[in-house]
C-alpha cells in the first residue's frame, strides 16, 4: 500500500542535509508550512539557500531559521515585509546573502523544474537591473531575458486536505506558491490541516497530485494570523 | 489651484475603466481605485496571489483569515471567482490576459520608463515583488501618483533616475494634478485639475507637456 | 453585466480570418468541439493552420474542414490515426502541409504562448529529426531544443459546464488540450455541454478561469461517441 | 527453444516493477502490463491525456464515454485518481516525475537509442504522439517487444537504422527471447527464455551481447 503519511516531525524532516535548497510555500501568513519550519529548525541542517517569497517575520519560523544562522542565501521577491528584521539585521551585516526575483519570475522558475524545462525567455525585468549578467534575446521584435529553472532539493507545503496519495488540495488563498514548489522539490513534504480517506478528494479539484508528494504530515494548525 | 485627493485620484483611475476589463491593481492609491467602480460595472479585480474576481474588503466580523490579496489585506470572492496557484495566476500577467494593470510609482519618464521599486542602486535589499511581471506583462500599464515628491520634486521626468520597474511600459498617468497619456512623443496632457493652469503644471513637472 | 454566452452559432464563429491559426482542442473523441468545427465549416474562413492532436477522421469535423480544402497546414502530433482518410489523400497528393510536434512539445508550445513565454527549452526531441533545424544548446550537461510559442488566433473548446463570466469546468478527459488551447487563443471560443449561474462552479475547481475565455455558447451534445 | 507470449512478456515486464512507481505504458504490449501488476502492489499508471491514477477497463455496462487513455480506449480512474489538463500531464512526464515508462519500439541500440515512430526518413505523414516526450522524460525507459522482426531481424542494434525517438534513453529491454539492461558498454543479459541457449540468443542479435 502507497502510504505517504508519516506520523512524526522526524519521520518529515529526515534526510534534509546541510546545503539543501529549500522551497517554503505561502504568501502572507497564508499557507505557510509553519509547523515544518519549526521541524527544520529543530532538525538542524545549516548553509541552507531558502526560496520563498517573503524574508521572514519577526522571531519564529523562516526568521528564526536566519536568525539562528542556518540560511546562506535567501531567494525571494520581497525582503522588506513588516517585520523582517532578522532578515534586514543580517543583510545590512554582511551575514546572508540576496537574490531577488520578481514573482512572476520566481514561480515560473519553479514551475519550469517542475515541468522539465530547464530555461525559458521572460519580458520580466528586461531593461532592469534584475537582468544585470543575463542573456537577454530578440524574439518576435521584443526583448527577453533568459530565466532557468530554479528546483527545490526539498518543497516545505501547507495543504487543506491530503490523502494517503498525497493528493493535495488548498484553501482559498492558501493555494499560491504551494503547488509550484509541490512541483519543484526533489523531496516534497507537506503539512496538512486535514486528511481524507483515498477516493475522498475530488478528481477534478486536486491542486497538487500526489505525483508530485513525498510525505504528509498532519497538522491541525488552524487558521492563519496576522 | 485645486488638486486631487488621494480618493479623488482614485476615483478618476475608475473613470475610466470600462465594464468586462481584468484589472490588478498594486499597493497603495491603485489599491483604492476598485471602490471607485461603480455598481453599474463588473469590472474583473485579479490579485497575484492566485485571486480571480476578488471582491472588497469583507466587515470585520465576516473576515475568512485565508483570503487575502497581494497586499496581505484581508479581501472576498464575488461569485464567479476562481483560485489559481501563483505560475497560473503571472500566467495571466505575463500572458497578456489583463486588460489593465494600475501600479503607483517613484517616476514615470516620458518615454513610458517605470520607476517604482527601488530608490537607489545600493538600496539596501530591495523588493520587487510583482511589480516587473505587472509592467511587462499587462496590455495596458497606468500610473497613479502624486505629481511630486513632498519635497516638490516632479516625479514625471525626461528619464528616471531610480532603478526601472520596466521599459517603455507606462501608457497613462494620473496625478493630483493632471491625467497624462504617453505616446511616442512623450506626455500628453488629457486633463487637468480643476483653477490649475498651464504654466503651474508645467511648473510642478520635470519634462515637456504636450496640450 | 459581463455575458460572455452567445445565442448563436454565427455569433460564436464572428470574425474568424481566413488565415487563421485554429487550435482545436481534444483528444480522441473525448472533449471535441464538435459543433464548432460545423459552425466553422459553414462560416467559410479558409487557408486555415490547423492545431489539434490528430488530423481528423471520417469525414465530419476537421476532416470535412480539409476535405473542403479549407486547411492549408496541420500542426499535430498524430496525423496517423484510424479513419484519417481525408488527412493521408491530401498530404500523398501534397495538398496539405504537416508539422509533427511532440506531444508534450505541443501542449507546452501553446502554455507558453498562453504564459507569455516566447520561448523554452525542452529535452524532448533532442537528437532526433523533429529536431532537425531548431537551435540546440547545452544546459547542466544535457542537450536541449529551443522551441517556440505556439499562439492560436483562434481557440475552439469543448467544456462540461460554463458561466456568464466564462468560467469552465471538464468532465475526466475531456479536459486534454481544452485549458491550454483556451489559454494560447486570442479569441477563445467555448461550447458547452452544460451552462451554470454565476458562483456556482466551486471557485477551487475551475478548470479554465474565463479571463481565457472569450465567447461561450451552449451545445447540450451528449456523450462523445467513438 | 521456448519463446514468450506477448502476455508473459508483460507479465514479466509486470514483475519487475515495485509498489509505489508511477508508471506510464505505451501501446501494444506495453498496455498489458498493467494486467500483471497483482493486487498486492500499489502502483499508479498515468495516461498522457490528463489521467493519474488509471485503473483497469471497466466492464461494457459500465463504460463511461468521458475516460479514455492515450490509447483512446475506455478506462477507469482509482480512488486517489486525478485529473489534469495536457500541459500539467507532460509535466508530470518532461519533469521526471514518472518513475518508469514502458514502450513498444522498432529499434533499440545498445547505446540506448531507440527508434518506434517512423520506419523511414521518408515516411508519409509520421506518428509520433506523446513517444519522445516520454522517452526523454521519465526516469526510466524500458521497452518490450519481439526480439526480431517477423521476417526475423534482429530489432535490436548496434545502432539504430530507423529515425530515433530518442538518444541514450533505455535502460531495459524486455523481448520474447531475453531480458537485457543496456549499460555503458552496451547489451547485458539479464535473464532468457527457458530453453534458449547463448548461441540462439547470439544468432538472432545484431549487437554484442555481455552474459
Amino acid at each position: 500500500m502507497i502510504d505517504k503519511r508519516v506520523q512524526s516531525m522526524a519521520e518529515a524532516m529526515a534526510g534534509i542535509a546541510d546545503g539543501a535548497t529549500v522551497l517554503i510555500g505561502g504568501f502572507g501568513s497564508v499557507g505557510q508550512p509553519n509547523a515544518l519550519l519549526e521541524g527544520l529548525i529543530e532538525q538542524g541542517a545549516r548553509d541552507l539557500i531558502c526560496v520563498a517569497n517573503n524574508a521572514g517575520t519577526g522571531h519564529t519560523g523562516l526568521a528564526r531559521l536566519m536568525e539562528l544562522g542556518r540560511v546562506r542565501r535567501m531567494i525571494c521577491t520581497f525582503p522588506r515585509s513588516v517585520g523582517s528584521v532578522v532578515f534586514e539585521e543580517l543583510y545590512r551585516a554582511g551575514n546572508i546573502e540576496l537574490e531577488i526575483v520578481p514573482q512572476g519570475t520566481l514561480a515560473e522558475r519553479m514551475r519550469a523544474a517542475g515541468a522539465g524545462i530547464p530555461a525559458f525567455y521572460t519580458a520580466t525585468a528586461a531593461g532592469t537591473q534584475l537582468a544585470r549578467g543575463k542573456e537577454v534575446r530578440e524574439i518576435g521584435g521584443r526583448t527577453y531575458v533568459l530565466e532557468h529553472a530554479l528546483p527545490g532539493d526539498v518543497a516545505l507545503v501547507e495543504a487543506w486536505r491530503a490523502d494517503r496519495w498525497g493528493n493535495l488540495t488548498f484553501r482559498s488563498s492558501g493555494r499560491n506558491f504551494n503547488p509550484v514548489m509541490a512541483m519543484a522539490g526533489r523531496l516534497t513534504i507537506v503539512q496538512s490541516q486535514h486528511m481524507a480517506e483515498l477516493g475522498e478528494l475530488d478528481p477534478e479539484g486536486i491542486g497538487t497530485p500526489g505525483i508530485f508528494v513525498d510525505r504528509v504530515l498532519h497538522v491541525p494548525c488552524g487558521d492563519p494570523t496576522g | 489651484m485645486q488638486t486631487l485627493s488621494r480618493a479623488a485620484m482614485a476615483a478618476r483611475v475608475a473613470q475610466d475603466i470600462p465594464e468586462g476589463w481584468y484589472v490588478n491593481l498594486g499597493i497603495g492609491i491603485p489599491t483604492m481605485v476598485a471602490d471607485h467602480v461603480g455598481a453599474d460595472r463588473e469590472v474583473i479585480f485579479h490579485s497575484e496571489n492566485g485571486v480571480l474576481g476578488m471582491g472588497p474588503a469583507p466587515p470585520a466580523d465576516q473576515i475568512d483569515p485565508w483570503l487575502i490579496n497581494a497586499g496581505k489585506q484581508h479581501v472576498t470572492l464575488l461569485r464567479g471567482g476562481a483560485y489559481v496557484h501563483h505560475a497560473d495566476s503571472f500566467a495571466m500577467i505575463r500572458g497578456g490576459h489583463l486588460d489593465l494593470c494600475v501600479l503607483g510609482a517613484f517616476e514615470v519618464a516620458e518615454n513610458g520608463d517605470i520607476a517604482n521599486w527601488a530608490t537607489s542602486e545600493n538600496d539596501t535589499a530591495p523588493a520587487v515583488g510583482g511589480a516587473m511581471d505587472l509592467a511587462a506583462g499587462a496590455k495596458r500599464l497606468w500610473v497613479v501618483m502624486e505629481h511630486t515628491t513632498k519635497d516638490g520634486r516632479s516625479k514625471l521626468a525626461r528619464r528616471c533616475s531610480y532603478p526601472l520597474t520596466a521599459v517603455g511600459a507606462v501608457k497613462r498617468v494620473f496625478t493630483n494634478m493632471a491625467v497624462l497619456d504617453i505616446l511616442a512623443d512623450g506626455f500628453h496632457v488629457v486633463e487637468m485639475a480643476e483653477g490649475l493652469t498651464r504654466e503651474a503644471l508645467m511648473a510642478a513637472t520635470d519634462a515637456a507637456l504636450h496640450f
